[in-house]
């Protein structure tokens, strides 16, 4: 974990993080959110030189189901 | 570079498509009546760790299908510079994707570099997928007993399968190389590098 | 906010991971380290690592790590413990390592009762070695060892039920799944709650392996719900 | 016939080459010899055989494939097949063939055909996946007895072919365990090869069920049972081992300089030394290619005129220990070693430390 | 009446055999002389052993017969098989053997259902090497490696059982006593008609070691219905 | 330090002596060493070992004892214990030496303080639970690896004794792996023994938990990472090697017949020297005590007069490849063989030998 | 099985057989027999030099446990 | 038989005692305090193979656990006369068990021979049990430098536990002894052996 960039996605008090450098662009975590507003970020590049993930945080209910699942911690959603 | 002989070494991680690239390379060179040896050479990580692609090929007698150092490095993927380094020689050429290793993480690198933006033009203009046959296409514009051709029917072989199921790819695939031919030569002109 | 939430036990330096990605280990691991911080119990805590992708976890966690060899995590782990009763020894292994060449050590280690945690990931393959049959590949799966779907035998092995026969009261045997985190994570708390009292546990994981599945996320989950129902998540004893 | 031969670096594409792996050689090399029976359990660098005869076993009925639980259970399921008249082999490496050396200790009691190709990695224990000759010892004397098999060490895919058909040609023939001793690279590099050539089916006949009722067994009861025992096999084994040792001398016969080397790293020293020749240089090359029987006669010919004996290997002294019990006091010359433990060697590696000793 | 009643398939000039006075393996063998006999089945039997009390019986019989290693007998057994499909295939095992060392052979290959037999010579301990402790020691069990008697584990393993959940419908599992030779035989004769519909069987068997257990030969039968209070006979699979 | 030495020929009974089998004296070694911690599986001619063990943790809590279920579980929980600070050993013969190469393997990985007694038996395969030396390229270099491993070879049970507390002592010292090779008559013959010397208790550290994070692992990803850890251990191998390397130089200051023996054949040879010196004859004694590494100056020193070199091993030539490749061109003496696979040899026939060379 | 030295017991129809050179003298027979009708014979020795059966056949009811038990074929009764 | 040093041969079968009977002597040895080395040899049988004890002691350094030529050998079954046979020297003293083995087995034994009816005695005066104490009464009136009573003594340690349990074995085995070397020198005198 050297560098740390940050992407973050903000609403309100909402907000939904995602530490790109960690992303291995797997795809899980905007397969197992019930309200789909996770989607490729082509703009921003991963671990693997892939596309890495944005969010439509205002629909964003929090689950934290994309954090659970993630294999890599590189998202955050706010408690 | 006017060989009759190249050792070419391709490298990036686990994933990039390093062995795939190798082997349509030694497909070709098979193809085209040349001696050719490929050795795959990666750790345990079946995805990220360091894949290393040893291929030699062309006129002369091949004694051990590793080599010391390379004429030809292709390297895809900053994590591998490190384990790349020990086969620059005098007259490595330094073939890299410079949208994955910047300039300056090649500063400590002797050779001579081909900065060649193959992620981005391959996601720009054909699909990202395709990146490493557009810095295959800058190799091949640097070894003389292979042509695009040659390399186009080993894609067929090797990937025939592949072109069934999605026939858009040949295409990309086709375009990958002509991109990476043209940016190669570009990247020389200007400076009139001898080749 | 600006750093990942990462259990305090893992070593941030080697993240992310040597995992693929998508790679259920990685899920896993991380549950394990979650625990291991709510049950304060890194200053005593040590992991066993078989052959198999588990081996990458060498120096996941900010804890002391050794591997064994494909199969043996169970024995060394028993030594370890037999050695040291204070400390909390876990192992990690996959589905071949364990109930193929690590079968009659995981037997014999929970027939012992010997007081140590395996967490069992079940991807249902050998992963490392490149996707052949494993104990747990299902009967259809196609694998490299079994390139018409394996046909062989009318069953897979069913770990944790397996060792129920043999295991003592006390022990915990249980099977989770990445696809519910907060369950397995109970399961691992138990499984090391079973070793503080002295038993056994075993804790099988149904996992994801795209790489070897051959699976982009959907179609890993999708594959990973098929093994769930083979392998049915829940306690077997304890 | 004990064969010593010097064989020309072929050179040039042949018509009838297909690009394979070495992995792929070996299947090539065992349907050659009728294989019919393969038990194994998968470790890289030698899964690919595993997967290789699967696939194959999945078209045609003839072939039986067993995946083990383990690489014991493997090797028993070799020697009960062998029992049953199956060419049965397996394939395995490191770790694994440590594992292996248990149902070779019964082979080597029984003499039976058991065929086994190792790719040797890195060790010890899982070392690397890659690449070593370190397994040598191991695949010469690894049990618990006195080493009464064969090991067969091809140098490049061409001899993979080749060797691979020869181990069940030898193993049938003589009845003592086989061993073709690859490593890493040889498995999994990809190259032109012609494996056209039309080799004999070897015969097999079963040691069940097929005439005078037969009781093996590998315990005896009394120290003389076993030494009578040891002592018949001793005398076969030397027996078969005049028409079996193999060994490739080149250039010896004015060599001042004889590199010493085996396998891959082997053909490596024969370019270099065909190089060197170029220049002149009086150096020559012995390789083994049967590590046990060693053709110790052929060895010590090769360095009648040698001031200098380069080793090469790619291990810590494997090698370099037989050589120095082979030629003892049959030269004067000075060892001059090139070990490179789990780590290649290459042909220009090997010209340098030619012409840094020749000077 | 000037002849002992041998089985046929018996070789007779290796009689009496070299297994200690009293000792349950005879009887055992001889039970399945007689059924390889009553079967008709000698011409295409052959005898696979291990390395135990067992390996005493290689010239037992007028059949090919082989020893194996330690806990081997089963895969190799399992490789003949399949290398002669119209073989009959009898394993003759011990408890360490079967279920300590080869457990992990035995587990597979009852899970692939090989059409092999098993007969396993339950005797509570390792005889061969002088009455250690065993998988089937029972909790109490006096031997040389249980001084104090076995208390590590609180209960021995039971073979047969522990193979039910892995094996097929048509496999054969069962436990017979030298106590009981009529349902021993009926057991055996089960097992090589289940390998013969192409299946894995087991025949587990109470037998008598008065070397090792220091019995007479009252002490030896009290001390095998001991035994068969703990390893109950019976049929468990088929 | 190097510690090559005439040692003389103890006789008559010493007061503090004790009536015990080899088997027996090592328990003692090893309790005197503060071994607490052993795991095995029985086998013959060891399995007192492990038996004695048992009912001494039956009645001394410190000690552990763990039964396994087989070898290579053994080797692995005494790994484990090794990893938890504990003096962990086990003992086998045979094929459970064959399969103990496996957790060894680990342990010259790690280089572990992993203690085993190695009590040979014949072999090939079960062969005989009785007697032989035929497990001595096993014992050096069974693994997939260099042979990173400690070998001590006692030839009497006093040597028994004391080798078997110098285990765990050089185990824990150098951190290698260290073998006690003896054989099934060391450990089953019984004879008056003092076992009387204090010898120090062992030190030992908990690898885990224990100061600093380990992250241990056997398995590299890359050839130079286990290059670079081979190289490494090499360094610290030859290191160590000269402070352990030990052998008994025995009258071959002038000796013309110099005698190559080792273990319980070693005593046997230095008896027949001793009888044969009574008449004058020049002969000699080199027995190695460290089998590896190995005391090759001394050797080649013991030979410098030598016209016969007479090598005399239960086993067809284990020992004299190590001879020769030693002695190689520092002798021209003509090697003379007493090889008696898995059979004794005895001081008579020694003498016999020695003086049908002599004349 | 070299030797074949026979002791019969007779009694009218009955017969019952034992053949020393198989006795090795584990009693065993002796044991299960239901009428108790067996014991040991010192005047010949069997297999290990140590006392045969002597079978007291007048009693004996043919059940035949004794030579099923018996793990040496020693014994032979009378179908 | 005079001598400073004694190779003995004990052989039997697996059950008969043998490596009791040797454990007991080697015992009385080192409580005389002689040099001596004793070494169980036996196959895989736990009963019944031929089971041998391999037996030195006296005054001279004992070089290794087994000998070629025995001075004395002990057989107590026909079964292990061929495994022995290989033992017998020039000057091999052969005592056995008239009982178990007959003289006509012996025939082609060229050893001295000594017949010791040691099964008969002890089950008719003694017990069946104690027959190879009698024998070593034989083999001690041959051991010059073995008393009587210090084998007692070892039986004394040697089977304490069992004493305990039947005291009547204690007078048992003193008696075997006892008949053993009488056996042993009525067996002599008459021809007038050297002893
Ligand atoms: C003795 C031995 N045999 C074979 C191997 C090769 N090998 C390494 S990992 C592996 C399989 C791993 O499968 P699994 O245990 O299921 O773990 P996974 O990788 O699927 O997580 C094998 C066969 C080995 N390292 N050692
Ligand atoms: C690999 C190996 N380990 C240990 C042994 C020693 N050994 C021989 S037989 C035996 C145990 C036999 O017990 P079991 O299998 O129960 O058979 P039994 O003799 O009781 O009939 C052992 C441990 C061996 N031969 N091989
Ligand atoms: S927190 Fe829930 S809703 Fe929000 S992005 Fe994650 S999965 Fe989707
Ligand atoms: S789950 Fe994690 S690694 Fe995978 S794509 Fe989402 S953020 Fe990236
Ligand atoms: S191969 Fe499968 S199990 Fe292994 S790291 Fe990759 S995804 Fe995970
Ligand atoms: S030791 Fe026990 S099992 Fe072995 S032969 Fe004797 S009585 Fe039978």
């Amino acid at each position: 974990m050297s560098k740390h960039t940050i992407k973050k996605f903000e609403d309100k008090a909402k907000v939904w993080v995602q530490f790109p450098e960690q992303c291995k662009s797997c795809g899980l975590c905007i397969e197992v959110c019930p309200k789909q507003v996770l989607s490729w970020d082509d703009s921003v590049l991963g671990h693997f030189g892939r596309p890495t993930i944005k969010c439509d945080v205002k629909n964003c209910i929090e689950c934290k189901l994309c954090e659970k699942i993630c294999p890599d911690m590189a998202i955050r959603v706010k408690d | 570079m006017v060989k009759n002989h190249y050792k070419i070494l391709i490298a990036g991680e686990g994933g990039q498509g390093v062995q795939a690239l190798c082997h349509v390379l030694t497909r070709a060179a098979f193809e085209a009546d040349l001696n050719v040896v490929y050795m795959p050479n990666y750790g345990v990580e079946q995805r990220g760790g360091v894949s290393l692609g040893f291929l030699q090929l062309g006129k002369e007698v091949i004694g051990f299908p590793k080599f010391e150092k390379a004429d030809i490095i292709v390297n895809m993927r900053d994590r591998a510079i490190d384990r790349v380094s020990e086969y620059i020689g005098e007259d490595t050429l330094y073939i890299y994707d410079s949208d994955l290793i910047t300039g300056s993480e090649l500063r400590d690198v002797s050779a001579e570099k081909l900065a060649i933006p193959a992620t981005s033009i391959a996601s720009s203009k054909l699909s990202p997928a395709v990146f490493n046959m557009v810095l295959a296409g800058a190799l091949l514009s640097e070894i003389h007993l292979l042509s695009r051709r040659q390399v186009e029917t080993a894609l067929e072989e090797v990937l025939g399968y592949k072109y069934k199921q999605k026939p858009q790819l040949r295409n990309l695939n086709k375009k990958a190389l002509e991109y990476g031919e043209k940016l190669a030569r570009e990247a020389y002109e200007p400076v009139g590098r001898k080749r | 906010m600006n750093t990942p939430r990462m259990p305090k036990v893992l070593k941030q330096e080697s993240k992310p991971s040597n995992f693929c990605p998508g790679c259920g280990y990685g899920i896993i691991l991380r549950v394990i380290g979650e625990v291991i911080d709510e049950m304060e119990i890194s200053p005593r805590t040590v992991i066993g690592l078989d052959i198999g992708c588990n081996l990458l976890a060498w120096n996941y966690y900010d804890l002391d790590t050794a591997q064994s060899h494909h199969g043996r995590v169970t024995p060394m782990l028993a030594g370890y413990k037999r050695g040291q009763k204070e400390s909390v020894a876990i192992g990690i292994a996959g589905d071949g390592g364990l109930y193929a060449i690590g079968l009659q050590g995981l037997i014999h280690t929970a027939h012992r009762n010997e007081a140590v945690t395996i967490i069992g990931v079940n991807n249902s393959l050998y992963a490392m070695t490149g996707g052949q049959s494993s104990p747990t590949t299902f009967p259809g799966e196609v694998t490299t060892t079994t390139p018409g779907g394996k046909f062989t035998e009318p069953k897979p092995i069913y770990g944790p039920e397996l060792l129920q026969p043999v295991a003592s009261e006390g022990a915990f045997l249980a099977r989770g799944t990445v696809n519910n985190i907060p369950v397995l994570k109970s399961y691992i708390k138990k499984a090391i709650e079973a070793q503080l009292a002295g038993n056994f546990s075993l804790v099988e994981v149904v996992s994801y392996c795209p790489t070897n599945w051959k699976t982009n996320a959907e179609a890993t989950i999708d594959f990973s719900k098929k093994l769930e129902s083979i392998y049915k998540p829940g306690v077997i004893n304890g | 016939m004990a064969n010593n031969t010097e064989k020309k670096i072929s050179s040039g594409v042949k018509p009838k080459k297909e690009l394979l792996t070495g992995n792929d050689v070996l299947l090539r090399g065992a349907y050659a010899a009728g294989a019919d029976f393969f038990a194994g359990y998968p470790i890289t660098p030698t899964t690919e055989v595993l997967t290789g005869w699967a696939n194959a076993a999945a078209h045609d009925s003839r072939l039986e494939f067993l995946q083990m639980e383990d690489e014991i259970a493997s090797g028993f399921a070799v020697i009960g097949a062998l029992l049953a008249g199956k060419k049965a082999w397996t394939a395995t490496a490191g770790i694994g063939h440590v594992l292996m050396q248990d149902p070779l200790a019964v082979a080597e009691s029984y003499r039976l055909p058991f065929v086994m190709y190792v790719g040797q990695r890195g060790g010890p224990s899982t070392g690397t996946v890659i690449y070593s000759q370190q397994e040598l010892t191991l695949a010469r004397f690894g049990g618990n007895g006195e080493g009464l098999r064969i090991v067969y060490a091809p140098s490049t895919l061409a001899e993979m072919y080749t060797y691979m058909h020869k181990a069940f040609e030898t193993a049938w023939k003589y009845r003592f365990p086989v061993i073709v001793l690859g490593d890493g690279y040889l498995s999994k590099m990809q190259a032109p090869v012609d494996v056209s050539a039309k080799l004999p089916k070897v015969k097999s006949t079963p040691y069940f069920l097929n005439g005078p009722i037969k009781n093996m067994r590998n315990c005896f009861s009394m120290e003389e049972e076993l030494v009578e025992h040891l002592n018949f096999m001793f005398k076969e084994f030397s027996e078969a081992s005049k028409e079996i040792v193999e060994s490739e001398s080149y250039q010896t016969k004015d060599a001042e300089v004889v590199v010493f080397a085996w396998g891959s790293v082997g053909y490596a020293a024969k370019v270099a030394v065909a190089k060197a020749r170029k220049d002149k240089l009086k150096v020559g090359l012995f390789r083994p290619i049967t590590m046990r029987p060693f053709d110790s006669a052929a060895a010590i010919k090769a360095v009648a005129r040698a001031k200098h004996i380069i080793i090469a290997e790619s291990s810590a002294g494997h090698f370099g220990r037989i050589i120095r019990e082979t030629l003892a006091q049959n030269t004067d010359a000075e060892y001059v070693r090139l070990y490179k433990p789990a780590e290649g060697i290459t042909a220009e590696e090997i010209e340098k430390k030619i012409r840094e000793v020749a000077k």
